[in-house]
């Protein structure tokens, strides 16, 4: 059985100008210890979808479809209490401006023991310090630091907090919205490589949100690729190596310049992601698919098995 | 600690510059108005006076002839020996202990007039803020307003003929029961406070709608903000949300917000001194005005100017210790 | 329904000075208003008293008084038996140190008294003798009422100025300070004191009252038993509370208030015009829209009821221009060249000036303000354009003594004699040019014949002679028209019969009831005794 | 070289901050020197925080140097105009910004903000400002024009902000422009496009580029040549090829080791301690030495000068030779 | 944010809507007003008489139409009001906007200057200032703007602060935009919702401390204005005597205005930052769902 498993997600944002459905019929697994990474342009959906399958938006988010199951549990059918307890428990989340999510005027230690305390509030004091402390060695922090307050500490460090504390109850699923987008890309490899130490040896399983598809090249075991709300594919790394089925995932590819090889000339999607307002009929990929055909502009296609558990949503591909 | 400590060294300095600035303003306004202030202040004995008579008064109040920039430093060593001058209207007494009596009623009055406000009107604006659009979040907000839109001593009146005079209620006018001695004792203390309720009750709905709104605004910012949906995500009970996280951090600008309400607090408190005959600073100020007693003015002027730079100073202190940001 | 403690039996509470904390203050001769009101109303005692009232001298410290020579030197009679309240013998030396301590400190000598005294002295039958530099008789009264001090003590002041006599000394009823604090003080009696019986009120309270209005809400509830006030409405409001108890009584004994023409400006050189403004004027109504109906219309001369002994017997009511007659205001402007003109109708003069004038008035005296906004519409309806422009105290009074005005209310000197009050009105010996400040005579409007008659004045003690300058100096005032006299001022008093009685009122004149005029309030609270009820009453009220 | 554009010599900016007990300064940028020829693309790379956006900045006269000498064409600016740069500066160097969202006025049209190079510089008539408007719109892709002019910002996606942005620059037909970071903030299926118009750009009008990133890849598709800066200093330059196929400077190593590339390099360590760059009150000696694997003593104690090589390449380290900054400067 | 467009979206914003009604009500009868009435200082009447077909709000205790006097009392105190709140905006642009755009020892002298009239209190000072100064509505305004324009300042000069730092200030630069243009053209038009906030901030701020002066007798008193109205309710003993309707129109007109004004600004602070809005369409769709703790609220079938 699947750790996560979300399907057919719907979420919408009540605006002031009507619904806006941000997440769109969004299905996707997730199995004990495995990387699945989650990529799509700005505004694509990937954090609403995690958040909401976390139920951690507040309104004016709506999830108005689909269902969230976790270990089994029906994730849309919990009471606030039941998901104050699933949370941290058994699924973190290092939110995508994880900078700024510590409280300013806290120290870390204040924040690591009131996660603590809301969980097992029968340890003591002093047994929630040494495990905080533990925590911060644990992602290369001086527990000296747990005095400090967050505006004292650099960018990574406040980011390795971060992941510390998502940690801390030691869950079977951790979400990585953009852990590292905010950061230089020396330390975003030292981070990348702690985490991925870590969840070697605890053997977590991660959902990693990012828009940076050579990065999760390197180390996701299942990718998935939102465009506007939609998944539009999803499955094994390797086939992504390859250089994708999917039209959009194509451009996405070619558009990463190359550190090593030839240099060639700039290749890209042209025009520009939809809005979420008004998204094209159809697929919504279509006004810049290279391949557009008749039925793409009319008709919504849906994700279809092609090949080794790879599955796109495209008619042309399909 | 370092750094906190030169943070309010230079605060202090700050409130030093600007105590100088009201110092020295008071040293000119009236100089720079038109008349000879001996003339003016003895107006007032509507020429009983003999000229030798005045020529000694002046002598009296320290009126002189000399140069502007010596008076100027008279003036200073004079206020730096506490002595601010001699009250006209209460002659020989000196400034100081005409104030003295007012100051500490004015202190109480406001004091616990702007603290009970404060602190009413931001857990409301917390609570408006937390559970947004609710019923105390529509309702309370223009209601607060429409109130606080009464001038202050408006509604002292009006509370002062309803609740003192037409119901008898609450008493007229002073600061403690007659038959009682001011001290710690407990029908003193008992008193002062039932003496003070209906003016702080007025200075307290007229001021609420602001620190509600104020309070429920900056929290509806702060609810928005990455660390609530973080420390909400964290499973935290959500009383330590509402309290540690957003309350705390909404309360910071808030407390800013407070030093600057303090003068302009303190001015409303004078109002309503006068209407609820309150013996204390605002009623010796109008009195003075009216009195003519320029010194008693500025003497008024100069006190309450350092008792709201002290109190900044104080909201400082406290800044300092609610946020760590300012010890950077 | 009340809540505040209330007086014990035998107390009398007055409202006096209106402060919102009280600062412990004796000290006889600093100017009005800075000393506490008890002072000089039961503490200190002069030698004689004024009384306004009947217009005689009431012996007090002093048994009597005679003038030598044409006012060239004045002798006061001490009275003896007379202790001070630390059982020291009150003495003529305390009186002649008294005199002498103001000359010595010309600080204290606010009444200007040492402007004619040339010496203070006993002589060998212990009278107090005063000499004087120049005749002036009318120094009398300032002298009868200076507050006598204690040499004994006084003379071991080191700085009598800014002694602050926490502890008086002194002859009057009320000599103890039972409690002091901010917010209440008490009087208790002078058990030494000279009137054998006297006084029969144990102590006098002095709650402190910010405002007119605080003082008008503890007369209604009760709570005082005297006040010097000024209460709107007061039948409805106060009288109408407790009929039995509650009475007020305001005699306009005292001077009046003018509508002064400067002479700063053209127009008003001229009689007529000047008289035309005063006819044009609608007391009435001024006196209903400022005063409240409290007082009354002035005489022909302006001289209140407080010198009725020295009215010219011959002036009607109706003679002169102290009345309302637009129709001859509008005559009298016409013939002296003012027409009304044009669109506006407003007048302009011979040579093309309009008729528009600013009436100047202090800010805060909101009586007066009142009173000059009746005045401006009454002069619009005779074609003069005159507007209100009010003042704050400092800048209207800077304007006022230079003369740089067109029009203003105010206030005149007044005294026992007409002298003070025709002086100040028109003798050129009071008249300074534009620009210079004076005391006296605002308008500058000097009568030659008056110089002459005011000092004959000042050289006689004879009130036969004296009353014949008047007349003359009143005929001069009607004739001239230098001053417009608007109402007269009414001395404010407000009692309660519940806890005492004994007050001046109407029916019993024997002095002006107002707290506002030390020292006559000591004849009052030298009369005062329980009401025979009070006990029961404060029973009654303490429930 | 006669077609030398821009000269830069030992630029720096000193920031003075702390507060009474401990003053400090920052040395942002400290000892820069480098040139720009006519329609070249320089690459500035490094961490962020290295000052690259502090250089650009300098050179578009946003910002005061506090040492250092700005050539253009031979001339030096900062001496004559020393408080401001004058028209003829602002019409020939341009800037383009990180943040598309906010480097257009919310309250100003598109047309507004291609006009007002066009009038200040007076380079063209008001009766032909539409057209050439228009024509810059479709220069930079935004076709058709007339559907974009009379838009506000806000109804324009990041894209087609960035692209208005680069119209403006390119409205004063500058000689050089400096763009800061010009596609980190723009979707990964669009970077592209706005690099590809950059190099157009500088084909067909011989605009010279300095192109600030963090991107390595980017900045070795685009660039000529690549200057790599650490806490303020340039510690080498080089043609990009030359610097992607073997990087000789411990920190330009260890920026290629991190950044992503297929195949993973995940699992091989990084060649440096982790640590944040010194720039304040900064002691003597190489700024990289405390996280450098192959430090030596004298790196500690001096700071390291260029050594030349080949291709006009050039190095700041005691790996390469034996020159002292001091030295050099006081040259 | 250009005039036209933020009047537009005050227009929508139901509480600016309403405020902007009630403000324009009070401008309408300051305008018009004083000639539809009688003459509010004659003394026509029989004194305390009250509210009847003849005197809507009674009389005052020297017999003046007490409506007549609210009425006119209206134009005085409001001119002031927005007088007091223009020049004090204006001031507070010209200092707060010099000091946040040229920075450096500007910025720390024009701040110490703000940050000390800040914390001067003000209504003493007011009271101070007008106890010398002649009294009338100019000697007010003055010491009104005296005393207001720091806080405008400072507010302005910190929203300027973080404009010129903006990149499409720097970009104005670039093009070589001179400051001026830079300061009207680029950083004012963005503080224009700002700007009317703080406008009516002010004139509320200089209503309430006009009509306070004026009740103390600070002001002119032979002027009608709704300060004056009360000074003379207060000297008539207006409520002793149970005339309570010489002092309680005026009371409800300031506080009417106020509030009207105050409603404006809520609008005006929604249309800046729409999270703000108490009433948005999706508070109250979503009323009945909210959950109270934060987490995504779940419908079945959706909104749409
Ligand atoms: N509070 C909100 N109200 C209305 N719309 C919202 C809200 N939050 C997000 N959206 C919209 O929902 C869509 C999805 O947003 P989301 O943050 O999930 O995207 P994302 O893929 O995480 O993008 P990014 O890479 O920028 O983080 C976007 O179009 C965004 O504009
Ligand atoms: N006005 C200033 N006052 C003080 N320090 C400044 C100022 N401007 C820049 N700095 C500092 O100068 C250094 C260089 O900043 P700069 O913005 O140039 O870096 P960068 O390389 O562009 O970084 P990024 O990649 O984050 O944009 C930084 O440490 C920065 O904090
Ligand atoms: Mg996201
Ligand atoms: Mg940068």
């Amino acid at each position: 059985m699947s750790l996560l498993q979300v399907e057919n997600l719907m979420v919408d944002y009540l605006t002031p100008d009507g619904a806006l459905r941000a997440v769109d019929g969004v299905s996707f697994e997730l199995k004990r210890g495995e990387i699945l990474g989650l990529v799509g342009e700005s505004g694509s959906g990937k954090s609403t979808a995690a958040m909401a399958a976390m139920r951690i938006l507040g309104p004016p988010a709506l999830i108005t479809g689909g269902e969230v199951l976790f270990d089994g549990r029906d994730v849309l059918r919990m009471s606030a209490e039941q998901l104050r307890r699933w949370h941290w428990r058994e699924i973190s989340i290092v939110m995508q401006s994880a900078l700024n999510a510590l409280n300013p005027v806290l120290t870390m230690q204040e924040h690591f023991l009131d996660t603590i305390a809301a969980h097992r509030p029968e340890l003591s004091n002093a047994e929630m310090l040494t495990r905080a402390a533990e925590l911060l060695k644990m992602v290369d922090i001086d527990p000296r630091h747990l005095n400090s307050y967050p505006h004292e500490l650099s960018g990574g460090m406040r980011q390795r907090v971060v992941i510390a504390l998502a940690l801390t109850l030691n869950p079977p699923l951790l979400i990585m919205d953009e852990p590292t987008t905010a950061l230089d890309v020396v330390v975003e490899r030292e981070i990348l490589k702690r985490v991925l130490q870590l969840q070697k040896e605890m053997g977590f399983a991660i959902l990693f949100i990012t828009h940076d598809l050579s990065l999760l090249l390197e180390f996701a075991t299942r990718l998935g690729v939102l465009y506007a709300g939609r998944l539009v594919a999803i499955g094994p790394t390797e086939i992504f190596r390859q250089g994708g089925i999917h039209p959009y995932t194509q451009g996405l590819l070619q558009a990463v310049p190359q550190l090593r090889g030839k240099r060639e000339a700039f290749k890209s999607i042209p025009g520009s992601p939809p809005s979420l307002k008004k998204p094209p009929n159809g697929c919504r990929f279509h006004p810049r698919c290279p391949l557009v055909e008749e039925r793409c502009r009319k008709e919504q296609p849906v994700l279809k098995h092609v090949q080794h558990g790879h599955q796109v949503a495209c008619h042309v591909r399909t | 600690m370092n750094r906190s400590i030169e943070y309010l060294l230079r605060r202090l300095g700050f409130y030093a510059l600007a105590a100088w600035v009201a110092i020295t303003l008071n040293f000119l306004i009236p100089r720079m108005m038109p008349g000879d202030p001996a003339q003016i202040m003895f107006a007032r004995f509507k020429g009983e006076m003999s000229p030798s008579a005045i020529a000694a008064l002046r002598e009296t109040f320290g009126i002189t002839d000399a140069p502007i920039w010596q008076q100027y430093f008279t003036y200073l060593r004079h206020l730096l020996s506490g002595d601010m001058g001699v009250s006209v209207s209460n002659f020989p007494e000196p400034v100081v202990s005409v104030i003295a009596t007012g100051l500490s009623w004015s202190i109480f009055l406001a004091g616990s007039a702007l603290i009970i406000s404060f602190i009413l009107g931001t857990s409301l604006g917390a609570l408006a803020a937390w559970r947004r659009g609710g019923l105390l979040d529509s309702i309370a907000p223009p209601l607060l307003a429409l109130l606080g839109a009464f001038p202050y001593f408006w509604m002292a009146m009006l509370a002062l003929f309803i609740f003192g005079f037409g119901l008898g209620w609450f008493p007229l006018w002073h600061a403690y029961p007659e038959g009682t001695s001011p001290g710690l004792n407990l029908p003193f203390i008992l008193g002062a406070f039932y003496h003070a309720a209906l003016p702080a009750a007025t200075m307290i709905i007229a001021s609420l709608g602001g620190w509600m709104l104020a309070m429920r605004n900056t929290m509806v910012g702060i609810l928005g903000s990455d660390y609530i949906t973080y420390a909400r995500a964290r499973g935290l009970a959500p009383r330590r949300v509402l309290i540690r996280y957003a309350a705390r951090n909404a309360l910071l600008p808030n407390i800013t917000g407070f030093g600057m309400a303090l003068g302009f607090v303190l001015g409303g408190a004078l109002l309503t001194e006068i209407i609820f005959s309150y013996p204390g600073q605002g009623y010796l100020l109008i009195q003075a005005v009216r009195a003519q007693d320029y010194p008693l003015m500025q003497g008024l002027f100069l006190t309450i100017t350092l008792a709201v730079l002290g109190a900044n100073w104080l909201v400082d202190i406290v800044t300092l210790m609610l946020d760590p940001r300012t010890r950077r | 329904k009340q809540n505040e403690t209330k007086a014990r039996p035998g107390v009398l509470t007055v409202a006096q000075e209106q402060q919102s904390s009280w600062v412990r203050n004796f000290h006889p001769f600093l100017p009005m208003g800075v000393a506490r009101w008890g002072t000089s109303a039961g503490i200190y005692e002069p030698l004689m008293i004024f009384n306004r009232m009947t217009g005689e001298y009431v012996p007090w410290l002093a048994t009597s008084y005679v003038w030598r020579g044409n006012a060239e030197a004045l002798v006061f009679t001490i009275r003896e038996g007379v202790l001070w309240s630390d059982g020291e013998p009150f003495t003529a030396a305390d009186v002649v140190y008294t005199f002498n301590l103001l000359k010595e400190n010309p600080a204290l000598d606010t009444g200007g008294l040492w402007d004619y005294l040339s010496s203070v002295e006993l002589d060998e039958e212990g009278r107090v003798v005063m000499v004087f530099s120049r005749p002036y008789s009318p120094g009398l009264m300032s002298l009868a009422q200076l507050p006598i001090v204690p040499r004994h003590v006084w003379s071991k002041l080191k700085d009598p100025i800014t002694f602050t006599n926490p502890n008086p000394v002194a002859t009057g009823p009320f000599t103890e300070v039972l409690s002091f604090e901010s917010q209440v003080y008490e009087l208790g009696r002078n058990p030494l004191y000279w009137k054998e019986g006297y006084p029969k009120v144990e102590a006098l309270r002095f709650p402190a009252f910010p405002t007119n209005e605080q003082v008008t809400l503890a007369l209604i509830n009760g709570e005082l038993d005297w006040a010097g006030s000024f209460v709107p409405a007061i039948d409805r409001i106060f009288v109408a509370k407790d009929p039995e108890h509650h009475g007020y009584w305001f005699p306009a004994v005292a001077g009046s208030v003018y509508l002064y023409p400067s002479q700063w400006v053209k127009a008003f050189h001229d009689v007529r015009v000047r008289k035309a403004l005063s006819l044009a004027l609608d007391r009435e109504m001024i006196n209903r829209v400022a005063m409240y109906n409290y007082t009354r219309l002035p005489e022909p001369a302006g001289l209140s009821d407080g010198y009725a002994k020295w009215r010219h017997p011959d002036i009607k009511p109706v003679d002169g221009w102290v009345h309302f007659d637009p129709a001859a205001a509008s005559r009298l402007l016409d013939e002296a060249g003012y027409r009304r003109s044009g669109k506006t109708g407003m007048r302009t003069g011979p040579d093309g000036d309009p008729m528009s004038f600013e009436i100047s008035v202090i800010a805060g005296w909101s009586d007066w303000v009142r009173a000059c906004q009746v005045m401006a519409r009454n002069l619009q309806a005779v074609g003069i354009d005159a507007k209100v422009k009010a003042y704050d105290f400092t800048g209207w009074f800077e304007k006022v003594q230079r003369g740089e005005f067109e029009l203003s209310i105010g206030w005149a000197d007044d005294g026992p004699t007409p002298y003070r009050v025709f002086r100040g009105i028109m003798a050129t010996e009071t008249v300074k040019p534009f620009g210079d400040n004076t005391y006296v005579n605002w308008h500058r409007f000097g009568n030659q014949e008056a110089d002459d008659l005011l000092a004959r004045f000042e050289r006689t003690v004879e009130f036969s002679e004296q009353r014949k300058i008047a007349w003359r100096l009143q005929e001069i005032y009607i004739e001239d028209a230098p001053a417009i006299p608007i109402f007269l001022n009414p001395s404010w008093g407000e009692y309660n019969t519940r806890r005492f009685v004994g007050w001046p009122t109407a029916e019993n004149p024997y002095v002006r009831l107002s707290t506002n005029h030390p020292p006559e309030p000591l004849i009052v609270m030298t009369r005062l005794y329980p009401a025979p009820d009070s006990a029961s009453a404060q029973k009654g009220d303490t429930q | 070289m006669a077609d030398k554009l821009l000269d830069i010599q030992h630029l720096g900016v000193h920031f003075a901050i702390g507060g009474l007990f401990d003053k400090s300064t920052l040395r942002a940028v400290h000892d820069v020197h480098f040139s720009v020829d006519r329609g070249d693309i320089v690459a500035l790379v490094g961490e962020s925080g290295s000052g690259k956006s502090t250089i650009a900045k300098l050179i578009c006269r946003l910002e005061k140097p506090t040492s250092g000498k700005i050539l253009l064409d031979g001339k030096d600016v900062l001496e004559t105009e020393p408080h401001a740069a004058g028209k003829e500066y602002r019409k020939r160097v341009q800037m383009i910004f990180q943040y598309p969202f906010g480097s257009l006025n919310p309250v100003h049209t598109v047309a507004y903000h291609l006009s007002r190079p066009l009038q200040l510089h007076q380079i063209i008539r008001s009766n032909d400002l539409r057209p050439r408007i228009l024509q810059l719109l479709e220069t930079v892709g935004l076709r058709p024009a007339e559907d974009f002019i009379d838009k506000f910002p806000h109804s324009l996606s990041g894209g087609q902000r960035q692209r208005v942005a680069i119209a403006r620059a390119l409205a004063t037909e500058p000689d050089l422009i400096c763009a800061d970071e010009p596609t980190s903030m723009l979707d990964v299926s669009i970077r592209m496009d706005i690099l590809r118009l950059l190099t157009d750009l500088r084909k067909e009008q011989q605009t010279a580029f300095i192109f600030v990133t963090h991107d390595l890849a980017a900045a070795r598709q685009l660039a000529d040549r690549i200057l790599v800066l650490y806490a303020g200093q340039l510690v080498e330059e080089a043609t990009s090829d030359d610097l992607i196929a073997d990087p000789k400077h411990p920190y330009a190593q260890l920026l290629l080791a991190a950044a992503p590339q297929q195949g993973g390099s995940l699992d091989t360590p990084l060649p440096a301690k982790p640590g944040a760059p010194k720039n304040v009150d900064p002691q003597p000696g190489c700024a990289f030495a405390e996280r450098c694997s192959q430090a030596m003593d004298v790196c500690r104690q001096q700071t390291p000068g260029w050594t030349w090589m080949e291709n006009k390449r050039r190095v700041r380290c005691y790996l390469y030779g034996d020159t002292r900054a001091d030295e050099e400067t006081t040259k | 944010m250009n005039p036209a467009l933020l009047f537009k979206q005050m227009l929508a914003n139901r509480k600016a809507r309403a405020g902007m009604i009630i403000f324009g009500l009070f401008v309408l009868v300051s305008l018009v007003g004083p000639w539809l009435v009688q003459d509010p200082t004659a003394f026509t009447a029989v004194p305390h008489q009250s509210p009847s077909w003849e005197h809507w709000f009674g009389t005052t205790g020297q017999g003046q139409d007490v409506f007549a006097q609210t009425i006119v009392g209206t134009r005085v105190t409001l001119a002031v009001g927005c007088a007091t709140g223009f020049l004090v905006v204006l001031l507070g642009a010209v200092i707060g906007g010099i000091a946040g755009y040229l920075g450096g020892r500007t910025d720390d002298l024009l701040s110490l200057l703000i940050n000390v009239f800040l914390v001067m209190p003000g209504l003493p000072l007011m009271v101070v200032l007008a106890a010398w100064l002649p009294p009338g509505p100019m000697t007010i305004l003055s010491v009104l703007v005296l005393t207001g324009w720091a806080w405008n300042a400072r507010v302005l000069r910190a929203q300027t602060l973080s404009l010129a730092q903006r990149d499409f200030v720097l970009a104005a630069k670039v093009s070589g935009e001179s400051t001026l243009r830079i300061v009207t053209a680029e950083i004012l038009p963005n503080m224009l919702s700002l700007m009317t906030s703080s406008f009516i901030g002010a004139t509320i701020y200089a209503i309430g401390a006009q009509v306070g002066l004026e009740f103390l007798g600070l002001g002119d008193i032979s002027k009608v204005t709704w300060g004056t109205n009360l000074y003379w309710a207060s000297n008539d003993s207006a409520l002793l005597l149970g005339s309570w309707w010489t002092f309680v129109p005026t009371g409800f007109c300031i506080a009417l205005l106020g509030f009207g004004l105050t409603l404006i600004n809520f609008g005006v602070d929604e249309i800046a930052n729409p999270q703000l809005a108490t009433e948005s369409r999706w508070a109250r769709k979503l009323k009945n769902r909210a959950t109270a703790d934060g987490s995504t609220p779940v419908v079945a079938g959706g909104v749409r």
